[in-house]
């Protein structure tokens, strides 16, 4: 109960985009097409967890144990994040070619994702149990995929409207995402975390 | 009253249309022979496919029927002069449809000499299906609702495709338009002869006469007559627009649906106009090749509406002066109805085999309204009688999105207008999917 | 050494040992054969694949790139010299063989020279214009003048002016195809930058057909074609043409044709001048076909500048290179006169 | 001599006539009942607000497109019921201030910059509502009586935080705290009335709204009927939801958004931090809505199914 | 003058957050107010001046191979030293940023400029280049977040500069605020600097 | 070829090595302050919801954890707690100081919230969190008769009153007894 009710709230209520302006940088820049603006999702929550995963046990089992998690944090959970972005992308690549160029591309992409090593940084200082931990990767990738969704939905509807041609590109996509922000506020304290 | 009796129990229709104002002001006038023109323009081309080659030349004198251009492929239709006289011109000349197209110019020696090959075919049972499409082809013989197509291409469907229904379409639903109409009051014989001999041709069983519910006096008449005959059918149509286009027709009628991309005999069916039906059955009765044609001059920049009986050839503006000349300066000048006809930028053009009214609008009825941005109302999604999404294919035409054009199904719009007649915001939806449709077919071709 | 220092260059070292091994392992035993362009420009970028540019990754940028689906300076992370560098690697491909071809527009027949026959209302594009009627023009082969060509073109090269035709830009000019493809009518050619005359009009109308919609238009009075030195002027379907191949930019057709259906993209021609270099052979002289050299053998000859056609045959021919062909500005023109 | 010439355009040449402007106008006039309760029951500032909030809904979208050098289309009406429907969604009592910023931001940020109308993706008037909410929760959340012009709380929140439920009647002719426009069902069912006859609204999306709030409300044990008259769920579904601009063109696309709507209506007034969620339910909808238009579309006349 | 130009860029012409749009997790997160967002401007400052010149340093030795895990080790590093300083000396500070003090490690922007400038030039060009768009980054952060902080709290640094009248706009310091009023101002700097883009 | 992978992994080996040392080293150098930084706010909090105390001693009874106040002659003048409740935005930390002998609450801070500013997040104003001060254990705690809410945040004032009941009950049962 405890995970699911985490899981919708790292969805809906602290969404990583909308909340907690994890992982702008993708979600400004890879949500011009729907198609590719899901598949980042797909493939982001898919990292997410993985390294979610990795980075509780690293914490738990490696730097704790050593009392080590103070300083070599950041250092081992980025290069734990990197080298397992780079492993997955390779086994994709060499077990399933279709899955490569639906997820594959994306990969190198989310290893400077802000928002995956956000993900190992709050378990970590959260001090989330193993499941939790699962249930609010997942949670924050199905939320990160939510939003850039959303945004790519909208962005390929403005194609044809008349946008100021200042306001084109980033600034208007920044305001659609405080919109949408401020629509998110309609869950704020649905579930406290 | 039977007739009307079950009309009221079983009116069919489709889904989607729209009901634009009916506008039938001349569906009591009956038909009217038009004057003799002096000088007819016979367009080598009247119909889908290949231009004809011209048969005759210049100075050559030739009487009404006789053939003055030979098809010249599978798809295609010989022309006829409509008058006797003398060639003066073999030339190009202004053509309703839009481009110039190579035309055979008569002018007429004011005495009607009928061609001497011009004799009538004999009774129905005497003649084979070949003999019927044969004569259909000779006779040049296209679809007189508009979109002239060779009719004899249409009773010829490849082997494999079993015809088991023709259907007569008489819904005239463009509005304005009562030149079928009145042909099925005046012609109501030819009409049911006409079907009997498709219905031969193609050795089909299931004959259906489709008129819409706003003609009871055609939709009784017909009905008499078909009782007399155990396989045909007067089927009662809802009014709603475009219930003659022929897709529509037929799922309103059989309740199949025409494949998208395909055409009406994959699904068993032939759709033929009432014009065509009566033409075919003059052809057969008197040897008389399509000369002539009822059309419907009508619209509030004409003095006069009516419905005329007209020589093919004659230009519109001999036409427009023998129903009184113009109500003032006219806005706008259209060969068909008002929701699928062609504006024309000039009256000199002739009268061809698929005009089927000239529709005459004084300048504040041809105003046009100034495009507003789309509101995402979705009138145009709940009209489109194809189910397709006219606002979206139209921001897609406008930003040259072919591509998704193409996946958005743009290719089977029909063209109905129904989207542009309800657009509350007046955006030109159907002009803008007609070019992505060019545009796609374009790409098409290229690959 | 205490506890803290050990166990963090124990695990940092391991750590650095192993990704190192890792990726030693990963890049020989995954390695691909790509475009040495992709490679090239993958080197370029910044690789922190931070997606600003809108594609997934440095690599995806890349391939856009390759493929052409993206600028060369999509990054925006890279600034300026990268950007500078991407183009390097892709101009390796784009050095041209043979001039640079240019779009040029074959009609003159803007709104004050040609008559419509109708009021167009409607989508404002050639191509939905075209097939509504044929169109409002009163010429069937003119310009329509709604700029879908400036609309497509990719390089903003084509602007609408006042008269409603479309101007091309010449120097933004790539020579895509993209007018000529658009253009209902046809009215795009492309041709090598230095090609300077042209006829501006399509119309295979006979003459006085031409003259009721038009002012500008070709009236197949063919003066052109006995006028012009090189005939390089044709004419077929009651319609002047020019023969490329032949042609020299003298302009002769140009100042004779009594509609202005001819222009010359320039307003003034080029100039033959002699420089010192010239040894007297007279050869120049001999080819000439307006007589326009002055000047005996073993002398420096002189070029009759009112006589110069500027057809460049004398500079062609000269043996020493010492004849230029220059044009003058009209700047020039007024100062020297 | 332009004018003689015949003028050509690609068929239909009839048009219904039906325009933007009259089905602007019809939601004007299916306004006017619930705003008339509205200033019936609390009083002249109401009508302040209203008048503030339209005028200012004008005058921004007109300055807004005189900068752009756009031509002007004030009179289209689209402005007048942005600014009317913020209005009422206003609490009574709200400083006239606020109402002018909550305006300016549903026209500008909610509106214009988008392009203007038709091309908004969010609700502008809810738009502006949610800014005024997020800016000053206080004011925006301070609820006056219209039996005694005193401070009160709305239905919803008298329910959710203190458990009081409110009689039927008074929810239904509107004597309840509340926003301007939504304390009468009776007004905003005769407005909807009118505007389902002129065919402005689909019926779809309404009835799949409320009866989802009324299914989920049933099943899980609340009071169906007064979670649907109670706060602002009937202005909203016949007044927002159906704004043609930001909500589904598909038929389908309808059904689910009335659907997805009313199951976060339900989410937010059951276990949401916020007693009322009709606004933020529409808001978060409309964000989802182009994705609703892209996977429902409907199946083309004839469509064959692959591997059929 | 080069060295001047390598500066001078990233403090307008490519300003990292208005003009080139990077590293926008910190500028939209920390930005509720002012001192926050010199705080954090400083450390990416600190961050990406220190790795740039190091990078720019060590860039002739390391294999292309394995650059990005280097330099990936070396800002991770600089990081987590300016982690545990703010954490020793300015707690409160360190309390406010949280978790975005880690994540400058993946802050693109330094990232960006390693690869794209560091490792490509000199010590001294990869040092002012870093300082410009340190600076740039810190300025734009602080503007960002004072005027957040006005509109969201009529204050400045915590000192309330507007009166007694003024009723914040509290959303300006909520996320939906963030988001558009960085969004206002990028398409502001569009309109004014419109001519020379 | 093969040297080349060598100098892969020893030069990323060398740098690892480097950023190890530097950061075990200001690690060293930090860490004691970083500590006595906690330390300290802590024992702030409990100087001021425990009048009288100068400093704190941590204890431990069943799992529950509590902190003994004491004067400047080691003498325990109160006892506080850490409380916690979920408040509008995210969890809502609380110091709780307790007057034992009189029976009632003698402070309550808050630590630690993630309420919207400018609105829960006033229930760090002073005086919400007086308010609490000489309530007796048998107070009610119910938002708006007992505790005066904040304007537009009931449910933060409600997250926080029930917190500290909550809280309090669970420490009376573990050291209710000891007096």
């Amino acid at each position: 109960m405890e995970a699911l009710l985490l899981f919708i709230g790292s969805v809906l209520v602290n969404n990583f985009v909308l909340a907690r302006f994890l992982g702008i940088c993708p979600f400004l820049g890879v949500s011009k097409k729907v198609e590719t603006a899901f598949s980042m999702g797909i493939a982001t929550t898919f990292v997410m967890t993985l390294s979610g995963v990795a980075s509780w046990l690293i914490q738990n089992y490696i730097l704790v144990p050593f009392g080590a998690e103070r300083f070599l944090q950041y250092v081992a959970f980025i290069l734990v994040i990197a080298s397992l972005v780079q492993l997955v992308e390779m086994v994709i690549q060499k077990t399933s070619p279709a899955l490569y160029q639906a997820l594959g591309i994306f990969l190198p992409l989310i290893t400077t994702n802000c928002a995956i090593l956000g993900l190992a940084l709050l378990i970590a200082i959260k001090q989330y149990s193993f499941i939790e931990s699962i249930a609010f990767s997942f949670g924050a990738g199905a939320g990160f995929t939510l939003a850039i969704t959303m945004m790519a939905g909208i962005r390929e509807e403005l194609q044809f409207a008349d946008v100021p041609k200042p306001l084109q590109g980033a600034a208007i996509t920044l305001i659609i995402a405080g919109l949408m922000s401020m629509a998110f506020m309609g869950f704020s304290g649905l579930i406290p975390m | 009253m039977k007739g009307s009796e079950t009309s009221q129990m079983n009116i069919k229709t489709f889904k989607g249309g729209v009901h634009p104002p009916h506008a039938k002001f001349t569906k009591d006038k009956p038909i009217e022979k038009a004057r003799l023109p002096e000088k007819v323009i016979i367009p080598l081309q009247q119909h889908i496919g290949a231009p004809c080659e011209p048969v005759v030349s210049v100075g050559d004198n030739i009487k009404v029927g006789q053939k003055i251009g030979e098809p010249k492929g599978f798809v295609s239709a010989p022309v006829h002069s409509s008058v006797s006289g003398k060639v003066v011109a073999i030339e190009t000349h202004p053509h309703p449809i839009g481009s110039d197209v190579l035309s055979v110019v008569i002018e007429s020696d004011g005495k009607d000499e009928v061609f001497e090959g011009v004799k009538p075919y004999g009774d129905l049972d005497s003649l084979t299906a070949d003999d019927i499409k044969n004569l259909i082809r000779e006779s040049g013989i296209v679809g007189m609702g508009g979109a002239t197509f060779p009719t004899q291409v249409k009773l010829s469907p490849p082997p494999d495709k079993k015809i088991d229904t023709v259907i007569i379409n008489g819904a005239e639903c463009e509005p304005y338009l009562t030149a079928d109409h009145r042909l099925m009051l005046e012609k109501p014989e030819n009409i049911i002869f006409g079907l009997k001999a498709i219905m031969k041709a193609l050795g089909v069983e299931n004959g259906y006469i489709g008129i819409e519910d706003n003609k009871p006096d055609a939709i009784e008449k017909l009905s008499k007559l078909a009782e007399q005959e155990n396989n045909i059918k007067v089927v009662v149509l809802r009014t709603k627009y475009p219930q003659g286009g022929e897709k529509q027709l037929i799922y309103a009628i059989t309740g199949r649906e025409v494949p998208s991309g395909g055409l009406p005999m994959e699904v068993g069916a032939v759709v033929q106009n009432v014009g065509t039906t009566n033409a075919i059955a003059t052809a057969i009765k008197t040897g008389m090749p399509l000369i002539e044609r009822v059309l419907t001059v009508t619209g509030s920049g004409v003095k006069q509406p009516k419905n005329m009986l007209v020589r093919i050839g004659t230009p519109f503006k001999e036409v427009i002066e023998q129903c009184g000349g113009f109500n003032g300066t006219p806005g706008k000048v259209i060969m068909g109805g008002p929701m699928m006809g062609l504006a024309q930028s000039s009256v000199e053009v002739p009268v061809i085999k698929g005009t089927s009214g000239i529709l005459v609008l004084t300048k504040q009825d041809a105003k046009m309204f100034e495009p507003r941005p789309c509101i995402k109302c979705a009138r145009c999604v709940d009209a489109c009688p194809a189910y397709l999404l006219p606002t979206r294919l139209a921001h897609f035409s406008e930003k040259a999105m072919w591509d998704e054009a193409e996946e958005y199904n743009a290719l089977d719009c029909i063209e109905c207008g129904s989207c542009s007649f309800v657009c509350p915001a007046k955006i030109p939806l159907v002009q803008r999917i007609r070019l992505a449709k060019s545009q796609i077919i374009a790409k098409r071709k290229k690959k | 050494m205490d506890k803290t220092m050990i166990v963090s260059l124990l695990s940092m070292g391991g750590m650095g040992a192993f990704f190192g091994l890792f990726l030693a392992y990963a890049s020989k035993k995954f390695a691909i054969e790509t475009d040495p362009r992709l490679d090239a420009i993958n080197e370029a970028l910044p690789g922190a694949n931070c997606g600003a540019c809108g594609f997934p990754g440095c690599s995806g940028l890349a391939e856009a790139i390759v493929s052409g689906n993206a600028p060369v300076d999509g990054c925006p992370v890279g600034g300026e010299e990268v950007a500078k560098k991407i183009a390097k690697i892709m101009g390796v491909e784009a050095g041209e063989a043979g001039e640079r071809k240019v779009a040029r527009l074959l009609c003159r027949g803007g709104k004050a020279e040609a008559v419509n026959r109708a009021e167009y209302k409607g989508v404002m594009d050639c191509r939905a214009a075209q097939a509504v009627n044929g169109g409002p023009k009163g010429c069937k082969y003119g310009c329509l003048g709604f700029g879908t060509c400036a609309e497509v073109c990719p390089f903003g090269a084509i602007t609408m002016n006042e008269n409603n035709l479309p101007v091309v830009d010449i120097d933004k000019c790539t020579g895509c195809g993209k007018c000529v493809e658009v253009c209902p009518r046809g009215l795009f050619i492309l041709t090598g930058v230095s090609r300077e005359v042209h006829v501006g009009c399509k119309s295979q109308e006979k003459g006085k057909d031409v003259k009721k919609v038009c002012s500008v238009g070709c009236i197949g009075c063919k003066i052109c074609v006995k006028a012009c030195p090189f005939g390089a002027m044709e004419f077929e379907n009651n319609l002047a043409k020019v023969n490329y191949e032949k042609c020299t930019n003298c302009m002769v057709c140009v100042e004779k044709c009594p509609t202005g259906a001819i222009y010359s993209a320039f307003p003034n021609r080029k100039k033959a001048h002699i420089t010192e270099d010239c040894v007297g052979c007279g050869a120049c002289k001999k080819v000439c076909p307006v007589d326009a050299i002055e000047g005996e053998i073993k002398k420096l000859h002189v070029v009759n500048v009112e006589k110069c056609i500027g057809c460049s045959k004398c500079a062609e021919r000269c043996p020493k290179d010492a004849i230029e062909m220059i044009r003058e500005t009209e700047a020039e023109k007024a100062a020297c006169c | 001599m332009e004018n003689d010439k015949l003028v050509i355009t690609s068929s239909p040449h009839i048009f219904d006539d039906d325009s933007v402007e009259k089905i602007m106008y019809g939601v004007i006039i299916a306004l006017l009942p619930a705003s008339i309760m509205g200033v019936y029951y609390f009083g002249l500032h109401a009508l302040l607000l209203i008048v503030t909030c339209v005028i200012t809904a004008v005058l921004t979208e007109a300055l807004f497109q005189k900068a752009r050098n756009y031509p002007v289309t004030i009179k289209d009406g689209s402005a007048v019921i942005t600014g009317l429907l913020l209005a009422l969604n206003l609490p009574p009592g709200l400083p006239a201030w606020m109402a002018v910023v909550g305006t300016v931001v549903a026209i500008i940020l909610g509106k214009q910059i988008f392009g203007g109308l038709g091309h908004n993706p969010f609700n502008p008037a809810l738009v502006g509502r949610a800014f005024l909410v997020a800016s000053f929760p206080v004011a925006m959340t301070t609820w006056l009586s219209p039996v005694d012009a005193t401070t009160t709380a709305t239905p919803l929140g008298l329910m959710k935080l203190e458990g009081i439920p409110t009689d039927y009647w008074s929810l239904f002719i509107g004597k309840i705290g509340g926003t301007i426009g939504e304390t009468s069902a009776l007004a905003i069912l005769i407005g909807a009335g009118y505007l389902l006859y002129k065919g402005y609204i689909d019926w779809r999306i309404p009835l799949s709204y409320i009866g989802t709030v009324a299914v989920l409300t049933t099943v899980f044990g609340r009071d169906p009927i007064f979670h649907i008259f109670a706060g602002g769920l009937m202005l909203g579904a016949f007044f927002m939801a159906t704004d043609m601009v930001t909500t589904p063109i598909t038929k389908k696309g309808r059904w689910i958004f009335g659907i997805g709507a009313g199951i976060l209506v339900v989410v937010i007034r059951l276990w949401g931090g916020y007693p009322e969620g009709a606004s933020y339910s529409i808001l978060l909808m409309n964000g989802i809505t182009p994705l609703l238009n892209r996977y429902t579309r409907p199946r083309v006349f004839g469509e064959v199914k692959k591997n059929a | 003058m080069k060295i001047w130009k390598d500066f001078i860029k990233g403090l307008w012409e490519e300003n990292p957050t208005f003009r080139l749009l990077i590293g926008m997790c910190p500028v939209l997160a920390v930005t509720n107010a002012a001192i926050n967002g010199v705080a954090m401007g400083l450390a990416t400052l600190f961050v990406l001046v220190c790795s740039s010149t190091i990078i720019s340093l060590i860039k002739n030795l390391i294999p292309s191979k394995v650059r990005i895990p280097c330099y990936i080790v070396v800002i991770a590093t600089f990081v987590t030293i300016a982690d545990l300083v703010l954490a020793a000396y300015f707690p409160d500070i360190h309390a406010v940023l949280g978790l975005f003090v880690p994540l400058i490690v993946v802050n693109c922007l330094i990232l960006g400029r390693a690869e794209a400038f560091a490792s490509k030039n000199t010590v001294t060009r990869s040092f002012f280049d870093a300082l410009g768009m340190g600076l740039g980054f810190t300025w734009a952060l602080t503007f960002l977040s004072i005027i957040r902080e006005v509109l969201g709290m009529g204050s400045i640094f915590g000192f309330r500069v507007l009166g007694e009248w003024f009723t914040p706009f509290l959303i300006f310091v909520l996320p939906p605020g963030a988001f558009i009023t960085l969004g206002i101002i990028v398409g502001l700097m569009n309109t004014f600097t419109r001519k020379t883009a | 070829m093969r040297r080349e992978y060598i100098r892969m992994v020893v030069v990323l080996m060398i740098i690892s090595l480097f950023s190890g040392a530097v950061l075990a080293q200001t690690y060293k150098v930090t860490i004691p302050k970083i500590n006595e930084n906690a330390l300290r706010k802590q024992e702030a909090a409990i100087i001021k919801v425990i009048p009288g105390a100068k400093s704190f001693k941590e204890v431990s009874k069943d799992g529950v954890t509590a902190f003994e106040g004491l004067d400047e002659n080691g003498n325990k003048v109160g006892m506080a707690f850490i409380a916690k409740s979920g408040g509008f935005g995210g969890i809502i930390t609380m110091m709780v100081g307790v007057d034992m002998e009189e029976k009632k609450l003698a402070g309550m801070t808050v630590l630690s919230h993630l309420e919207t500013p400018g609105l829960g997040a006033r229930i760090q104003e002073d005086w919400f969190q007086e308010q609490f001060k000489g309530k007796s254990f048998d107070d009610g705690f119910v938002v708006k008769e007992d505790v005066d809410a904040i304007t537009g945040a009931t449910i933060s004032s409600t997250a926080v009153a029930k917190g500290v009941k909550d809280s309090l009950e669970k420490f009376l049962q573990v050291f209710g007894g000891e007096y």
